[in-house]
């Protein structure tokens, strides 16, 4: 399969691709969007920012803030299960992977929530710039929590064959990757929609 | 019908070349002598626009503008549709290593399709538009007068069928045969163009609705599945021509194409900016659609460096330039062409100037009509029983290839210059002028497009010629 | 084989609950920071992107591994993260 | 350097990519459609502006002409032109083609009655007050 992967690599300190490049690809691609997105935001704020400032006055922080926890440590999760998978501890490996999906779950219930309140208020993308990009950002990085949790859990179904028994891990560093790139577009979520007012 | 098309049938399996590896391959010749055959109609009705152009009241009431027009570019979409059906039906049975399911329906559906194109062109030629629309049923379902979409319903129900036909005979194909990740990805492309056609029956009162739902037609074809097709078939053309192995330029084509909708679906965006859709979309089109040239640099790149790790030299030069032209031409003309007006801050002031067509006229013959001739590069001389046709014939058919190529780039250019004029004396300037008073200021770039228009024929002329060169054979 | 990866690109258990700690309380931090109230925005806003580009620089080089990745990769996702911190710096006059 | 690069992940990343943005196009455009009625309130599709619609598509009007900036780029742009030229000097315009001016553009003549002038003005109305979000940059079009 892997018809193009260099030889040379059982140098060691040998510079390691963390997960499949295609996916790395698809991550490059995914930060590209939300980049521009906050680039596009950035912008906007600061043409009008008493009208951002204003919004961002009627969040709460106690939701985000459980939430940035709860991905933070679904990371953390994700990092014990790639290095148990390594010395191939396959109990403990999806042990931590099923951590991660918790602290996903946990986190879109508690987005799920926040999202609930603001529809109920009426609160949609046609409200004014602020809660046009409040929701567009929050809904899109909500639903690649999802994307994340699918390949979680489709990575944590393979675990259960005895997938990565041995000979290779490639698709727990792959999810994890994915992950973590979710972990930190919310990192600057959080600072920059919640916090930062 | 189905005496004449049997007859045809045999007389195609009787002189079926040594040189393809399937005899039912062989149904795709009449489509791709189809497709030529249209792409010098539609050159013709566009050398007839852009005299219109420059001289106003040329063959009117005869022809009128809307009506060449509308001629230009539905046989651009047929021609292509041609060129994809054909493309299909050699690639798809080579693929699966097994015969076409059934190369009657093939020969059955070519006719159905031709016949009724053609019954088409004569309808908008010789009468009245509305008196068509009235005869053939727009009242019961009014879809007609919408842009690339002007076929009367009767038309567009056979496009159903034909599609539905050309579909069913190769997924039976598929099914039965060797799965390679090209053959799916085309026939994934074809399905969707098929499913997302059937957005041309869709057309509420409500303007905003109706041109919403157009564009899932339009730009999710363009700009979405038939990325898919074009993928398939340069890919194809490169296995071929290459000999790198097909696992690498699969897994390149997977990487591709999930970029192109990635970026793709959610920059249908960019055509929603001001038809009356909610603000938003500005933010979302622009974003979305600003990383569309991603995909298409990435295929520019994917085509030299498959060329360049080539592991054979195939005879066929003439196809591996299409391939590269492919490459270079779709990323000038739909990606740096597309992002020039796609964000909305630009695209307030470009939007419905010549800068649109200029893109579009780069964007259609360097993606797609360039991939159709990739095909038929490779394809033909196969078709005709040779690897590859005589150096003779192949110079004859690279230099109309950089006829075309360099006519294109010409008529992109004087367009380009026409849309900024445009956005110059009729946006932007403090004193306005109207829309016919700055046509007059464009006059000597659409007479200069003309004089291109005219190089593109004669480019097109000489890769006619190149079929009937023989010369003497290199093996 | 390209799969195989060394344990040692994973950060140890000890190694994992810091960074987790860390990454925690600088979360918990910029909350209260911001709750408080005691800061003006000419602070607050610079404060809160600087964590977060403390907190990404750790989930780049530790968790996503990057610091044993190739160097064009390590360098695109900083780049991102230096762009996007430092260009909505300038967004908060 | 050490990567894998694998078809089986490319294949999964280009069919979930697929689905999951074109998920995301739906639900957008699930909330573009419950926009519309506020977001359009002032333009009103009264029933000749519908009828004036049926006749804009089968004279094929957009074979020449932009409407809202989508068309052809041969005559002047329309969805505005309620505003610029008013209900007579459309009506009148087109009762009065073609010019037949030697070497000038020509627009045919439709043929249309007063009642049905009359439907194509109304909805040439209803276009002028679609909410463009101020497109186009001025009168002209």
């Amino acid at each position: 399969m892997r018809t193009d992967s260099l030889p040379m690599e059982d140098i060691p300190h040998d510079r390691h691709v963390p997960g499949d490049l295609a996916m790395w690809c698809f991550i490059l691609a995914e930060l590209a969007v939300f980049g521009v997105f906050f680039l596009v935001y950035g912008y906007h704020r600061w043409r009008d920012p008493a009208l951002f400032s204003h919004g961002q006055q009627q969040l709460h922080l106690l939701l985000p803030t459980l939430n940035t926890l709860l991905l933070l440590a679904g990371s953390a999760a994700i990092v014990a299960a790639v290095r148990a998978f390594a010395l191939n501890r396959q109990r403990s490996g999806r042990r931590w992977l099923m951590s991660t999906m918790l602290a996903g779950g946990g986190f879109l219930v508690l987005k799920a929530i926040e999202l609930g309140g603001k529809f109920a208020a009426g609160i949609t993308l046609s409200s004014g710039d602020f809660w046009m990009f409040y929701l567009s950002l929050t809904v899109f990085h909500f639903l690649h929590v999802v994307l994340g949790m699918v390949i979680v859990a489709a990575v944590w179904w393979q675990a259960r064959d005895g997938r990565y028994a041995g000979a290779t891990i490639d698709g727990v560093e792959t999810a994890a990757a994915y992950w973590h790139m979710v972990d930190l577009v919310w990192i600057v979520l959080f600072a920059l929609i919640y916090v930062a007012r | 019908m189905s005496n004449a098309s049997a007859a045809t049938l045999a007389a195609e399996q009787a002189r079926a070349p040594a040189q393809i590896k399937y005899r039912s391959q062989a149904v795709a010749k009449p489509y791709f002598m189809a497709a030529i055959g249209l792409f010098i109609g539609q050159i013709l009705f566009g050398l007839i626009i852009g005299l219109q152009y420059v001289k106003g009241d040329f063959l009117f009431p005869a022809i009128s503008f809307s009506t060449a027009r509308m001629v230009h570019t539905n046989l651009l979409i047929v021609w292509l549709l041609f060129g994809f059906m054909g493309a299909g039906y050699f690639l798809i049975p080579e693929e699966c290593e097994r015969e076409l399911y059934s190369p009657k329906l093939a020969i059955i559906t070519f006719w159905v399709f031709l016949v009724a194109g053609a019954l088409t062109i004569v309808g908008y030629l010789g009468l009245p538009y509305n008196v068509l629309a009235h005869l053939t049923g727009n009242d019961l379902l009014p879809t007609m007068g919408r842009g690339y979409l002007e076929q009367p319903l009767i038309t567009k129900v056979g496009i159903v069928l034909v599609a539905l036909s050309f579909l069913f005979n190769l997924s039976m194909t598929l099914l039965s045969g060797r799965k390679t990740s090209i053959s799916i990805v085309m026939l994934l492309g074809l399905w969707g163009l098929a499913i997302f056609f059937l957005f041309s029956f869709v057309n509420p009162n409500n303007l905003v609705l109706d041109k919403y739902f157009w564009w899932w037609v339009v730009h999710l074809w363009v700009e979405g599945v038939w990325e898919l097709i074009m993928g398939a078939m340069l890919a194809f053309v490169l296995v071929k021509v290459t000999g790198v192995d097909r696992e690498i330029i699969e897994k390149w084509l997977y990487l591709i194409i999930a970029m192109t909708l990635i970026t793709g679906i959610i920059g249908t965006g960019h055509h929603y900016f001001w038809i009356g859709t909610p603000a938003y979309w500005q933010v979302w089109g622009s974003i979305f659609s600003a990383l569309e040239p991603v995909p298409f640099f990435m295929m520019t790149m994917f085509a030299f460096n498959m060329v360049k790790r080539r592991r054979r030299e195939h005879p066929n030069q003439a196809a591996t330039l299409w391939a590269l032209g492919t490459g270079v031409m779709s990323f000038l003309g739909a990606g740096v062409w597309g992002f020039l007006g796609t964000l909305s801050v630009v695209n307030y002031y470009t939007h419905g100037t010549q800068l649109t067509a200029s893109h579009g006229h780069m964007a259609f013959y360097g993606a797609y009509a360039m991939v159709v001739l990739t095909m038929i590069s490779y394809t033909m001389p196969l078709l005709r029983g040779r690897e590859a046709n005589s150096p003779q014939a192949q110079n004859v058919e690279k230099l109309a290839f950089w006829v075309m190529t360099l006519s294109i780039v010409g008529i992109t250019l004087c367009l380009t210059a026409a849309g900024a004029t445009q956005v110059w004396l009729q946006r932007m300037s403090s004193a306005p002028l109207s829309f016919m008073e700055t046509q007059e200021h464009i006059m000597p770039l659409y007479w200069a497009r003309l004089v291109c228009g005219l190089g593109f024929f004669s480019g097109l002329m000489l890769y006619l010629i190149s079929f009937f060169v023989t010369g003497k054979r290199q093996d | 084989m390209a799969g195989i990866v060394d344990p040692m690109n994973t950060p140890a258990p000890l190694t994992q609950w810091l960074l987790w700690a860390w990454l925690s309380g600088l979360t918990l931090l910029a909350a209260v920071l911001a709750e408080s109230g005691q800061l003006s925005q000419h602070w607050l806003a610079p404060l809160v992107l600087g964590f977060a580009w403390l907190k990404g620089w750790v989930v780049i080089e530790r968790y996503m591994g990057l610091c044993h990745a190739p160097h064009w990769l390590r360098a695109s996702v900083h780049g991102w993260l230096l762009l996007v911190t430092g260009v909505l710096l300038l967004s908060f006059r | 350097m050490s990567a894998s690069f694998t078809k089986s992940t490319a294949r999964n990343i280009f069919y979930g990519g697929s689905v999951f943005f074109f998920l995301l196009f739906l639900g957008l455009t699930l909330d573009t459609t419950m926009a519309l009625p506020s977001h359009n309130a002032k333009a009103k599709l009264t029933d000749a502006a519908v009828r004036g619609k049926k006749i804009w598509e089968t004279r094929n009007c957009g074979g020449c002409h932009t409407l809202l900036g989508e068309g052809a780029y041969f005559g002047p742009e329309l969805g505005n032109v309620y505003v610029r030229r008013g209900p007579d000097f459309i009506k009148g315009w087109m009762k009065a083609m073609p010019t037949n001016v030697p070497g000038r553009r020509q627009m045919p003549q439709f043929h249309l009655n007063d009642g049905e002038l009359d439907d194509v003005v109304a909805f040439l109305k209803y276009t002028s007050e679609i909410n463009t979000n101020n497109w186009p940059p001025n009168i002209q079009g």
